[in-house]
């Protein structure tokens, strides 16, 4: 199994272009859901105040 | 109807400046547009212009497509470094003499004078000859009146009669009350 | 025929019908996703055969190729969503364009730093001014002017527009670019011999290959997808639909 | 014939107005000079060197200075209103746009083309490359003057937009570096550099028929602000 992580001396190089590659992916997932939930968050409250507006 | 605008409405983001707003216009009348500041009148008159799209709603036109105006926004539309007869020239669509029309609007002797040395009240002068040299039978003026003195108002005034008397229509904002009797005039209030 | 394409063209226009939609492909997609990857991954690491000459290193094609090949992908799909959006001013377009840009400009981020990693073994240098990686970084640039203008402008309904004719113009321009990188590289050849293009492709090679970069398109979507909702929720704020979202959403 | 009346009209207008601002026309002429006595003083004064990085030097300095130019190509008329009345104008407003490129083109780019052979002497440049250096720069100066426009018309709308206007416009800028320069370089020694300069030509033309479509579109929508 250690030979497989060593990749024949370039261990740091391949290792480190796919976690690179996959923090990128991730982020481009994490930012949009947190995006996601403020814009709610702020339907909420604008919806919310509209609500008490119109009673 | 020379125009008829339907169900008009205007957004800046959330900001909803007009919304659901009908009015009609026809040869020989004048609408003013009214309402406080940031009401949205600006929107609705670059928007009658085709400088801006509706967000919903549309503006029909008698010939179906807008014809010929003259447009005056908020800024005069002449160069500081051209003299004030270079000016006309180059807003001129008519063959009027530029120098009668500077005549009329009060600026004789202005005529070699660069824009840069004029008062407000001159330069609105001088962007107001805009709508002499033109035979656009439509005006969209954006609040004409700014800057001007009183006897500058009057004059303008005189203008816009001979304008709508010739069967020639006017939209355009105001803050200060149009001295032409009620016939002619159609109001529109925005941001009520 | 044309009836059903423009009914369901008009239906895709509408804000309401696109969020449910998204919301239902979504884990379909992931799924689709979880596979391309792993089956990818695993031919790519363990079952393909070690380059002969670039050994273990040559695996880091796995990342920065089908990365290189999807950030030409999206600044086209953003290129065609800007034209709709000018042409037949669908909203809908305007917010897929705008999404586009930040995941165009990612995946470029990635193919220059997998370049430069895998560049770094074989050369000993870091950054190689490859005619592939000088283009690359041009078209990181492209995305990040695409994003700062957008951003630049509060109005988003004019941001959006001027971001489509700048889309336009970019793509009028990345084939000349290229073109352009490609010759200024050979004409430099001297310096330094530079032979990027891929390795003699087996294809136990390739397979993982393309699995990798069906892998990368459907993160693609997945990515475009959430971002355009989140774009459609904010400028749809005020409707009701939203409103309706908003309380389902309160009490589950 | 009326389209014809208008653009001469606008393009003599442009033109006055540009001569009444005297002063400002050096500005582009001082700017490229600065920026290329930096590079002496940078890499050092050695003849060989110099004459190898001169096609470049000059060149990127035309770029910078073009760029520099072209932020207030709209940015007066934006502010007068008289970008309003021209995007209002019943002519098609690309062409318009073209007759106002065309005088700004003639203003800011003409002198550098003047001052550009006495820089290229400054570095050792012979005359052959010299001559060369004067076509590549009168063919790749207009193409840099539109793209620059297409720049200008999106942002000038945008109160300060210096980086953003670099930011969109200089990657546009790269390929007519890379054949403006490289043409002086091949003549510099002594090799054919007609590849080069129909490929510059071909970037004229390009910019010619695309550009002010794109220009025309930024304008309108800069002007609905």
């Amino acid at each position: 199994m250690t030979e497989f992580f060593h990749m024949g001396g370039y261990a740091l190089y391949v290792w480190g272009s796919l976690g690179m590659t996959f923090i990128v992916l991730l982020l481009n997932i994490v930012l949009p859901l947190s995006q996601h939930r403020d814009v709610l968050r702020k339907a909420a409250e604008f919806h919310e105040w509209e609500g008490r507006d119109e009673k | 109807m020379l125009l008829t605008g339907t169900q008009l409405e205007s957004k800046r983001n959330h900001r909803t400046l007009f919304k659901a707003l009908n009015f009609e216009l026809d040869a020989g009348q004048l609408l003013l547009v009214e309402g406080h500041n940031g009401s949205g009148k600006t929107t609705l008159l670059k928007t009658l212009a085709g400088l801006r799209e509706p967000d919903a709603g549309q503006v029909l036109w008698e010939a179906e497509y807008r014809p010929q105006f003259v447009w005056l926004g908020h800024a005069n539309g002449i160069k500081d470094d051209l003299t004030a007869l270079e000016n006309l020239r180059a807003m001129q669509t008519n063959s009027l003499p530029p120098k009668t029309v500077l005549e009329q609007m009060g600026l004789a002797g202005h005529g070699n004078r660069f824009p840069r040395h004029f008062s407000a009240g001159m330069k609105r002068r001088l962007a107001l000859c805009r709508l002499l040299l033109s035979d656009a039978p439509l005006w969209i003026l954006d609040e004409p009146q700014a800057a001007l003195d009183k006897a500058g108002i009057r004059l303008f005034e005189a203008l816009l009669s001979g304008h709508l008397q010739q069967g020639g229509s006017v939209v355009m904002t105001s803050h200060h009350d149009i001295g032409l009797e009620g016939q002619h005039i159609r109001r529109l209030g925005l941001g009520t | 025929m044309i009836s059903i394409l423009t009914r369901w063209f008009h239906r895709l226009a509408s804000p309401v019908w696109f969020y449910r939609i998204a919301g239902k492909l979504l884990p379909w997609l992931w799924a689709l996703f979880a596979l391309l990857l792993v089956t990818g991954l695993y031919g790519g690491l363990v079952t393909a055969p070690a380059d002969y000459q670039q050994g273990d290193s040559f695996r880091i094609i796995y990342v920065h190729v089908p990365a290189a090949w999807l950030s030409m992908f999206v600044y086209m799909v953003m290129a065609v969503s800007g034209a709709i959006a000018l042409i037949w001013r669908i909203k809908l377009a305007e917010m897929v364009l705008v999404s586009c840009a930040p995941i165009g400009a990612s995946f470029t981020f990635i193919a220059l730093v997998t370049g430069a990693l895998w560049g770094k073994p074989m050369w000993g240098a870091w950054w190689v001014w490859d005619a592939r990686l000088t283009s690359e970084l041009i078209l990181l640039f492209l995305y990040l002017g695409v994003i700062g203008l957008y951003n630049a402008i509060e109005d988003k309904r004019m941001a959006s527009r001027a971001v489509a004719i700048l889309a336009l113009v970019g793509i009028v321009n990345i084939p000349i670019i290229h073109y352009s990188v490609e010759w200024w590289n050979t004409l430099h050849q001297g310096a330094t011999v530079t032979k990027f293009d891929k390795p003699s492709i087996h294809i136990d090679m390739l397979i993982p290959l393309l699995l990798m970069a069906g892998a990368f398109k459907v993160f693609f979507v997945i990515s475009l997808l959430l971002r355009t909702r989140n774009e459609l929720l904010e400028r749809e704020l005020p409707r009701q639909w939203v409103k309706q979202l908003v309380e389902e959403n309160a009490n589950d | 014939m009326r389209l014809t009346h208008a653009f001469v009209s606008l393009l003599y207008r442009d033109f006055t107005v540009a001569f009444r601002h005297r002063n400002e026309i050096l500005n582009p002429l001082l700017f490229f000079s600065l920026v290329t006595l930096l590079f002496p003083l940078g890499v050092g004064p050695s003849p060989q060197l110099l004459q190898t990085i001169a096609p470049g030097i000059l060149w990127v300095a035309a770029l910078l200075a073009a760029l520099l130019a072209a932020d207030n190509l709209f940015r007066t008329d934006y502010e007068d209103g008289t970008l309003e009345q021209l995007v209002l104008s019943p002519l098609p407003l690309p062409l318009l746009v073209i007759a106002k490129i065309l005088a700004h083109w003639l203003v800011s780019a003409v002198p550098l083309l003047l001052l550009a052979p006495l820089l290229a002497v400054a570095f050792g440049l012979e005359a052959l490359a010299i001559g060369v250096a004067e076509l590549t720069l009168l063919l790749g100066t207009p193409v840099l003057a539109f793209v620059g426009a297409i720049g200008s018309a999106l942002t000038v709308s945008l109160k300060r937009n210096g980086m953003l206007l670099a930011l969109l416009v200089l990657p546009l800028y790269m390929p007519v570096l890379i054949f403006g320069s490289n043409a002086v370089d091949t003549a510099a020694a002594g090799l054919p550099v007609s590849g080069q300069l129909y490929l510059l030509a071909a970037m004229l033309v390009l910019s010619l028929t695309l550009a002010p479509l794109a220009i025309a579109a930024a304008l309108k929508m800069s002007v609905s602000q």
